[in-house]
C-alpha cells in the first residue's frame, strides 16, 4: 500500500483509542446518498519501477528535437549544482515559512532572492514570487491602479510590442474587475510613438513597457518613461531579467525609472517544462511596497537580537486581509525561486552577462545566415535575443517541414501579427551550438529549396 | 551556527564562473543607451561557497523530509521521490511549451489521462490543467461562474457566500473577480448556518464558495439542502478542493451539487511544496461551465491507423473561455508528478489515502483529548483534519497557542496551523496525513501533554520558546516598522 | 578559474604574508631540473556548459540495448530515493569517520549496513564494505589461511563453479604470498562432488563455496560445509547478497554454518555502470572479527553515557598496524554503502525476496521459451536466476547479431567453460518486463534461422 | 536530537513496498533445502521513514560541502556536480560492464581520453585503470615491480625501503605482495636520510615506496639522488600519488625517475569521498613495467572508414600482465568523474590547481606560525599541506591534538589529521586544498588561537569539547572492548 505505513495492530489499537469498529465508520457523517465505494475511471495502481518505465517510453515521443523556438521562454544552460541544491528534501518539501523560526534556510534565501531582484532591476523592493510573468504582469497592472493616487483612472495603456499571451492574461484577470486595456499599435517591431502621443491628455493609471518586446526589439523606454510620468501615469517594465544583466534596468529608465518591474523568472535556472512550473518576478520602488501582491521577506532580530529573517507586511496578504487583500495568490513558486538564487549566485553578474551575450551573439549569427538564404529576410534590425525572420511564402508549412527534420524552427507569428506577414520570431540561445545553427539554416535551406521545387 | 549572507562572502574579482560562456560576446547589435554600464548587487562567489551556503540554509529548515509537519489545511505528506525523477527526465524538462503537438505525445498523453483521473475523483464533467495554485483555481471558478451568469443575462448577480471559517483566498478571489463577499456564520456544531444562508440568497446570488470538509475539519452534512437552497436561488456552487484528501474515493464534490471545483494537486496529489510552492489548483466543472473553462485543455483526437492524437484545444475550440491564466500551460512539471503518484497509487490507493488521513486525525484527536485537551467540535467526527483550542490554558496560565508552537518546534515537530480558522479562539489545526505512522502520533502528543504540563508549572519556560532552532522568537513588529527587504550593501 | 576562489587581491595578501614574491617561488624547492611550466597532452579546459553536451553525445552511443547479461553484475530496479539521498552532499563529500563526533550519520548508516548485512548472511559481524566481490573473495582466502588455526596449509579449495574473474583476482592477490588456490572440476554446473572427496586428508586452510554459482546452479552446500568442517577447513561462502533474500543463509550451512561469508553488493541499489563502482561485503563469526580485513563501526556511548558510533578494531588496520595490518585497504566503498543501506530499508525483507523471486520467474520463463526454439536447450534444471543456454552452433555469431538488434543476449562461456560446448549464460531481472523477454525469443528465432538459412 | 536506529522504526507488518514486485513469484525451480525459511532483521519502515532517518542522519555529518574539511594527505576538495551528473547519465549508468564494445564507444572513448591524460600528468608511459583505490594501486605497482625482477629471474629481490614517515598502506601494501618491509629514518629537514638509504640498499633490494611530496609536507629535494642510488642497486622507485595535488604540473614523477605511480582521483582529481570512498587508484608505469601492467586496459584500433574504435586489452594482449585486480574494470563511474573533472579543468587549470594548493598552504603556515604555534618543518616551504606540532602546548597545558580537534569541531571546521606522520608528536597535518578561500583559512587560524588562548586559560573547558556535536566525545575503548557491531534486537 504506497506510502502508508500502518501496521494491521496499530490500526486495531487506534480504532480502539478512537472507539470506532472500523475505518468506515469514521466517514458515517458524510450522508449515506453521497457515499461511494469505488472510483470508477482510475486505473490499478502500479509499481514504481513500472510507473518509471511507462514514463521512460512517453518520455521517449518528445526528446530528440533541437529548438530554436523563445517567444518567453529560454532554454539556457543550468549549472548541474543549482537542481541538486534545489530539490534537497528540506527546501523540496517544508512549506511557506509560516513559522519564521523553523524556516529559516528558506527565509533568508527568499530575502537574498529579494536583493538580487532589486539589483537586477534597479528597483527598492521585491516580493517572493509570482506564479509566472503573464500573471505577474496582470497582478502589476492591479497594483497600478490600485497605486496610483494621481489618477483615478481604470484604464491601463499596453502594446502589440507585449507577449500576446500576457495580454490575454491579463485580459481575463482585469476585465473581471472592469479595468480596460488599452492596446497600442506597432511599428518597425516596436511600439508606434506616435499613437502613444496621441493619447496625451488622458487619464491613465499606468503605462506597460516590455523591454526586449515580445518581437526581440528594443523599446524606446527613456522616452516613453518620462513621457508616461509627465502624464501622472506609472510606470509598469516588463523584463526578461537575463536581458537586464546586459540591459538598462527598470530603476535607471528615464529620469526617475519605472515604477513597477516584472517579468518571468524562467531564464533563472528553470528548466522549460513545457511551460512550467516557472516563476513571475516583482520589484518596486519603495513607496509601493504597501500594495505589491505576493510574499514579501524582511530582516529583523530575535529576542536575543541576533540577525533573522520572517515574512512581513503581512496585512497586505489575503489570509489577513481577506477580501481586501492586495492579491489572493497563497501558494507562489517558492521551489523555483530556491532554484532561481542558487543560479544567480554561481553565475554573477559576470556569467549572467556572458550568457546573455551570448544569447545575443548566436541569434544575430542564426538570423545572418538565414537571411543569406532565398527568399529569407530580417524584419527588425535591432534585437536582444531573437530575432523576427520573413518568409517569402507561409510558415507555417516550413516550420512542419524542418519539424520532421528534429528542428523547432521557430515561433509562426502569423496569428498573432498578421500585419507582418510572413514571420517568424527565431531564437538561439547559449544552449544552441554553432554546428546546430549551421544544421539549421542548412536545413532551411533544403526546405525551402524543396517548397519551392513543388 | 549563523550562516552569512551569500553577499558576505562576496568579493570582487572572484575567479570567474565555469557555468557561462568562457567569453564575452559583444552587444553589438544594440544601441548603447539601451545598455546597462554595471550589473553590481549580485554576489561574486565560488561554486563550493554556493553549495556550501544554500546546503547550510536547507538544514536551517523544517521539513516533510526531515520533521512531522501537521500543518492543518495544507496537508504536508509525504512527496515521494519518483515523482520528482521522472518530471525531471531529461525530454520532459527540455521541452517547449510551443513546441509541436507531434514532439509532445508523450506529455500530453500524460495530461490526458491526468484530465481523466480527475474527473473521476472530482465527478465532474471537465477539466482545465492551467491555474497554477488554489487560489488561481478559484479565481477560474469565480470567474466560470460570472461568465455563466453573464452569459444568460444576469447582469446582477455578483454575491459570493462564504462562510466566516473559509480560508482567506476565498474572500479575497471574490474581490479579485469583481464580486462582493457575503459572510454568513456557522453554528456551534460546525455545519453552516442554513437559517443565515437562506437570509443572503437572492437575486443578487452569483454562487457560494465552500470547504467540505471545511476548515473546520467537519464534514458539512447539510450539504445536499445548501446545494438545493443556492441552486434555487439561481446561484451555483463553488468547491474548495483544498480537503479533498479527507474524501478521496469516498464521495464526489459532483455529487454533492458542486458545480465547479479546484483542486490543489500540491495537497491531494502530493507534489512538493517546495517552500511556497509551486501548487497547482486545476479545475473541473459540470455540462453547465463546460464552455468557459480557461485554455488550453488537453484534447484527443481519434486518426485512421489505430493511434490516437493529444492535442491542444484553444480559445479557438473554446470561444466562451474565460481566457488563459498563464503565458503557457500552467505548472506542466508539477502535473506530471500528480500524474506519476495518481498512476502509482491507483483507485484502491486512493481510497486507502482518504482512510488513512481520516483515521490519523481521529486518532490523534482523540488522544489529545484523553490526555485532556480541548477539542473545538468532540461531538463530530474529525475529517483529515481537526481543531484544538488552547483557550482555557491560555486563560489560566498566560502561555497561548503561538507559546504552544515554538515549544513544539524545540521538541522536533513544525507546528500544526495557528490562528486559523479565525473563528476558534485559540486553536490550533492540526492534521496529520496518512503517510505518518502512529509512532510519530503518539510521540507528539507526549510533546502537547509535556508543553501543557510545563505551561502549569513554570509558564515563563514555555514562553522562552524556542531554544534549540537558528534564531528565537522574531520581532515581526520590527520586521515591518524598520523594512529592510533587501541586503542594503550593494 | 574553475573552482578556485582567490581574488588577486587575495594573491598579494596572501604572499605578503608568507613572505613571497610569487606562486612561483612557492615551488622552488622542487629543483629546476624538474620542474616544467605545461602539460603537453592535456587539451584546454571546457564551460560546464560544453562538458556536458559533449559526455551527452558520447553517452547517445551507449543506450538503446536490452541486456540479458548476467555474470556477476545485475539490472534492478533502483528506487528513486536512493541516490537522492546517497548524493546529499553530507554524505557525498564526506571521507572515512575519522571524527567521530563529527560522523555519527555516516557511522550510524554503516552500523545499520553491518546490521542488515548479518542478517542477510546469518553470520555475526560484518565490516564497512571492500572494493568489490572479487576482493573481497580474495581477502577472505587471506583471513582464511591467517584464522585457521588448525592448518598449517597456505593452501585454500575453490571450484570451477565459481566466478572466473573471482578466481582470476583472487589467483592475483594470493600468488604474492605463495597462497595457492586449488580448483575442483564441475559436474552438472555445480562442483564435482566427488573430486572434493578426494581431497580428503589433505591440509586445506579453507573451501570457498558459491551460492548460485556462476553458472547460476545450486551447490549442495550443506554437505560441503560439513565436510569442510570435518577436515579442520574453514567455509568461505561467496554469494550474491539479493539471491540470499530467498536462499539459506551461510551461517545456516551444514551443522556449523560457514565461517565467512563474501560478495558482490552491487545487486543492493549499485547502478551497472560499467562494472563500477560496487562494494564487495564481508561478514563472519565473531571469533574471526580480529582478522577481518576494512573498517567495522562499533556502537558505544560518549562521556554523557548517550550511545554513539565510532570506527573500532582499528589496531587491524594499515594506519596503525602497518606492515603487520590484516590488509592495506584504506578507502573503501563507503557510498556505495550508503546506497545499499537505504536501497535495503526501503525494500525491506520483502521487497528484496520478491525482486528476488522475480529474478527467478523472469530467467525460468525465458529460458523456457528460448528452449522451445530449435537448436536451443537448457543445460542445467536447477538455477536462481541465471541458465545456461546451449546452441547447436558457436556463440558468438549468434551474440554479435543480437546485438545488432539492440539484444545483449547473454555472456558466452565459450572461453571459460569449453567443456560446456557452444554455451551461454543468460539472466532476466525484475527489470526485464514480459515484453522484453518475448522480444527476445522472437530475435533470437530470427537469428538462427537466419544463421542456419546462410 | 538523537535519532534511532532504523531498526526502532521497523514494526512488522508494515506495509509493502511499492518498491518491488506487487507479488511474490513462486520459487518453484529450487529444491526446498536451498530456500531460507523467513528473512528477519531486516527493517520494515516506509518511505517517508526512510527519507526522513537517512535525511537526518546525513545533517549529522561534517562534509565538504557543508564545512572547511583540511584534513592533511586526504585532498578534501569541492567535489563538482556536474561531475556526479555526468557519471549518472542513463546510459553511462546502464550500460553492463560485459556489454560488448560497440555498444560501450562513448565510455569507452572518455576513458582512453583519461589514459592519454594520466600520462601527461605523469609522464609515465602507459596506465591502467582499473584499482579501485590508492592502496589497490600500491599493490598493483609492488606487484609489478616483484613480476619485473621475477621475469628477469632476480628473485631474491623481496625488501621494499619505505620512509618512516611513510602512509600505513606502503607498508601493508609491501607485505601483501609478499615482501619485506625496511624502514629508513627521515632527517630533521623532512627529506630522507640518504646515508640510512645506502646502508639498506642490496642485492635484496626491490624497490623503494616515496611520497613526494612527502606526508610531511615537503618536496623531497634529493629525489634525483635516491633515483639514482636506488636504480643503481638494482631496485625500482615506487610512486604513492595521494600527494600529486601538490605538483600538478609543476613536475613529472616520469622526470623523477619513478617507474610506477598510482594517483588517487578521489583526491588530485576530485571524485566524491563519499564517506569513505569509492576511489580510484589508477596506476601508470614507464617502459619497464608496461607488460605487466594490470588489465583490463583500453586501447585503440584504427580501422578503415575513418572513426576509430575503442577496444579493451586483457590477458589475451598482454600475457605477462599482474592479471586482474576486480571483477569488471574497476571503479568506472569514478573514473567517468576524473574524466568530466579534467576535461573542464584543462592543462591550465591543473596548474592552476598546484599553484593555488600551494600557496593556501603556505599562507595558513605562515598565519599560525605568526599566531604563536609551532611548524614542523619552518625553514622549508610548505606543499599543499603542512605540520603543525602541538607538542609545547601539551606539555604545557595538557591540552592536546586531539583536544585541539575536538574543540575545533564546536567552531564549525573538521579536524585536520591528528596523530600522522607518527613521527611528529602531537602532530596536526593541515591540508587547504585549493578550493578554499583565504576569509576561510583565516576563520580557521582564528579558531585555533582561539582555542590555544582557551587552554592557556582553562584547559580543562578545552577537554569538554565536543560540546555541539550529536553526540560528546565516544568511549572508543568501550568501543572495542564490549563489541557491539550489529543491532541485537534481531
Ligand atoms: C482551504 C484552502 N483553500 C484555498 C487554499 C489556497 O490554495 P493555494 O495556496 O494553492 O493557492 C488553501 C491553501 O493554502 C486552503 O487551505
Ligand atoms: C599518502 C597516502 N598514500 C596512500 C593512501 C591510500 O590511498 P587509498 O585510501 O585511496 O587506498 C593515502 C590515502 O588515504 C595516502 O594519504
Amino acid at each position: 500500500m504506497p506510502f502508508i505505513p500502518h501496521t494491521n495492530d496499530d490500526v486495531a489499537a487506534m480504532l480502539d483509542i478512537i472507539g470506532a469498529q472500523s475505518t468506515e465508520e469514521l466517514f458515517q457523517e458524510i450522508p449515506a446518498s453521497l457515499r461511494i465505494t469505488e472510483l470508477a475511471g482510475v486505473p490499478e495502481g502500479m509499481s514504481e519501477a513500472d510507473i518509471s518505465r511507462l514514463a521512460q517510453q512517453r518520455a521517449a515521443h518528445d526528446g530528440g528535437v533541437v529548438s530554436f523556438i523563445g517567444a518567453g521562454a529560454y532554454e539556457h544552460y543550468i549549472p548541474a549544482a543549482v537542481w541538486d541544491l534545489a530539490t534537497r528534501g528540506e527546501f523540496y518539501s517544508a512549506y511557506t515559512p509560516y513559522q519564521a523560526e523553523a524556516s529559516q534556510g528558506t527565509l533568508q534565501l527568499v530575502y537574498e532572492y529579494q536583493s538580487m531582484m532589486v539589483a537586477l532591476t534597479g528597483l527598492d523592493v521585491s516580493n517572493a514570487s509570482l506564479y509566472d510573468g503573464a500573471t505577474a504582469f496582470a497582478e502589476a497592472c492591479l497594483m497600478a491602479v490600485r497605486a496610483n493616487r494621481k489618477s483615478q483612472s481604470r484604464r491601463v495603456v499596453t502594446t502589440r510590442a507585449m507577449h500576446p499571451a500576457y495580454r490575454s492574461v491579463a485580459q481575463t484577470i482585469l476585465s473581471n474587475q472592469g479595468i480596460e486595456l488599452v492596446e497600442l499599435p506597432i511599428r518597425n517591431g516596436t511600439t508606434d510613438l506616435d499613437a502613444l502621443a496621441a493619447l496625451e491628455g488622458e487619464d491613465f493609471a499606468a503605462v506597460c513597457i516590455q523591454q526586449p518586446g515580445f518581437l526581440g526589439t528594443i523599446e524606446a523606454v527613456d522616452e516613453m518613461t518620462d513621457q508616461a510620468h509627465a502624464a501622472n501615469r506609472l510606470v509598469i517594465a516588463v523584463c526578461n531579467p537575463l536581458a537586464l544583466a546586459v540591459l538598462k534596468p527598470p530603476g535607471s529608465w528615464g529620469e526617475a525609472g519605472a515604477d513597477i518591474a516584472c517579468g518571468e523568472g524562467q531564464p533563472l535556472g528553470i528548466p522549460l517544462s513545457s511551460g512550467g512550473p516557472y516563476f513571475g518576478y516583482m520589484t518596486c520602488r519603495k513607496s509601493l511596497v504597501r500594495q505589491m501582491p505576493g510574499r514579501i521577506v524582511g530582516r529583523t532580530v530575535d529576542v536575543d537580537g541576533t540577525p533573522g529573517f520572517t515574512l512581513t507586511l503581512q496585512a497586505r496578504e489575503q489570509h489577513i486581509r481577506r477580501s481586501k487583500a492586495t492579491s489572493n495568490i497563497c501558494t507562489n513558486q517558492g521551489l523555483m525561486v530556491t532554484a532561481a538564487t542558487i543560479h544567480m549566485s554561481l553565475l554573477g553578474a559576470e556569467g549572467l552577462r556572458r550568457t546573455a551575450a551570448r544569447c545575443h551573439a548566436n541569434t544575430r549569427s542564426l538570423a545572418a545566415k538565414l537571411a543569406q538564404l532565398d527568399g529569407v529576410s530580417i524584419a527588425f534590425e535591432q534585437y536582444f535575443h531573437e530575432a523576427v525572420i520573413c518568409l517569402d511564402q507561409p510558415v507555417a508549412p516550413v516550420l512542419e517541414a524542418l519539424s520532421a527534420h528534429g528542428i523547432l524552427g521557430g515561433y509562426d507569428l502569423s496569428d498573432d501579427y498578421p500585419e507582418l506577414g510572413n514571420a517568424m520570431l527565431v531564437c538561439a540561445t547559449d544552449a544552441r551550438s554553432e554546428q546546430e545553427i549551421e544544421t539549421y539554416v542548412t536545413c532551411m535551406r533544403d526546405v525551402l529549396a524543396g517548397v519551392q521545387a513543388v | 551556527m549563523k550562516e552569512p549572507l551569500i553577499f558576505e562572502y562576496s568579493l570582487p574579482g572572484r575567479r570567474g564562473p565555469t557555468h557561462a560562456p568562457d567569453t564575452m560576446d559583444a552587444m553589438d547589435g544594440l544601441p548603447a543607451d539601451a545598455l546597462r554600464d554595471e550589473l553590481s548587487g549580485l554576489p561574486e562567489v565560488s561554486e563550493l561557497q554556493t553549495v556550501r551556503h544554500f546546503t547550510r540554509l536547507s538544514q536551517q529548515n523544517f521539513s516533510i523530509d526531515t520533521h512531522f509537519y501537521p500543518l492543518g489545511s495544507c496537508t504536508m505528506k509525504y512527496n515521494p521521490r519518483v515523482c520528482n525523477r521522472v518530471a525531471m527526465m531529461p525530454s520532459f524538462i527540455n521541452r517547449h511549451p510551443l513546441g509541436p503537438e507531434e514532439h509532445g505525445q508523450g506529455f500530453l498523453h500524460c495530461m490526458f489521462e491526468l484530465q481523466d483521473m480527475l474527473k473521476a475523483v472530482t465527478g465532474m464533467t471537465e477539466i482545465s490543467l492551467t491555474p497554477m495554485a488554489g487560489a488561481q483555481g478559484e479565481f477560474a471558478g469565480v470567474a466560470m461562474i460570472r461568465a455563466y451568469h453573464l452569459a444568460r443575462g444576469d447582469t446582477e448577480r455578483r454575491q459570493i457566500i462564504v462562510p466566516d471559517a473559509a480560508h482567506g483566498t476565498n474572500p479575497a478571489t471574490a474581490t479579485m473577480c469583481g464580486c462582493e463577499v457575503v459572510e454568513i456564520p456557522t453554528m456551534a456544531d460546525g455545519d453552516v448556518d442554513i437559517e443565515a444562508l437562506r437570509g443572503v440568497l437572492g437575486p443578487q446570488t452569483a454562487g457560494i464558495m465552500l470547504t467540505n470538509p471545511s476548515t473546520l475539519g467537519v464534514f458539512e452534512r447539510k450539504i445536499e439542502t445548501i446545494a438545493a437552497l443556492v441552486h434555487e436561488a439561481g446561484g451555483l456552487l463553488y468547491y474548495d478542493g483544498a480537503n479533498l484528501n479527507a474524501i478521496l474515493g469516498r464521495a464526489l464534490p459532483g455529487d454533492m451539487g458542486f458545480d465547479v471545483i479546484h483542486i490543489n494537486l500540491h495537497k491531494t496529489f502530493s507534489t512538493p511544496h517546495g517552500g511556497g510552492g509551486p501548487g497547482s489548483g486545476v479545475v473541473g466543472v459540470n455540462e453547465r461551465l463546460q464552455p468557459y473553462l480557461p485554455v488550453p485543455i488537453v484534447g484527443r483526437r481519434e486518426i485512421k491507423h489505430g493511434n490516437d492524437q493529444y492535442i491542444w484545444l484553444t480559445g479557438k475550440e473554446r470561444p466562451q473561455s474565460i481566457g488563459r491564466l498563464s503565458a503557457f500551460m500552467g505548472n506542466a512539471g508539477i502535473l506530471l508528478r500528480a500524474w506519476v503518484y495518481m498512476r502509482l497509487l491507483g483507485a484502491r490507493g486512493m481510497l486507502r489515502v482518504s482512510e488513512y488521513a481520516t483515521l490519523n486525525a481521529n486518532y490523534l484527536m482523540a488522544r489529545l483529548v484523553q490526555a485532556g485537551f480541548q477539542a473545538a467540535y468532540p461531538e463530530r467526527r474529525a475529517s483529515h483534519e481537526f481543531i484544538i483550542s488552547l483557550k482555557d490554558i491560555a486563560r489560566e496560565t498566560s502561555v497561548n497557542t503561538m507559546d504552544f508552537a515554538k515549544a513544539l518546534l524545540d521538541r522536533g515537530f513544525h507546528a500544526p496551523t495557528t490562528y486559523f480558522p479565525m473563528l476558534v479562539p485559540e486553536c490550533l489545526l492540526i492534521e496529520p496525513t496518512e503517510t505518518e505512522t502512529m509512532q510519530e502520533l503518539d510521540a507528539f502528543v507526549d510533546a502537547m501533554v509535556e508543553i501543557r504540563d510545563l505551561a502549569l508549572r513554570d509558564p515563563e519556560e514555555v514562553k522562552k520558546a524556542p531554544l534549540s532552532t537558528p534564531v528565537r522568537r522574531l520581532d515581526d513588529v520590527r520586521a515591518a516598522r524598520q523594512l529592510d527587504l533587501a541586503w542594503p550593501g550593494r
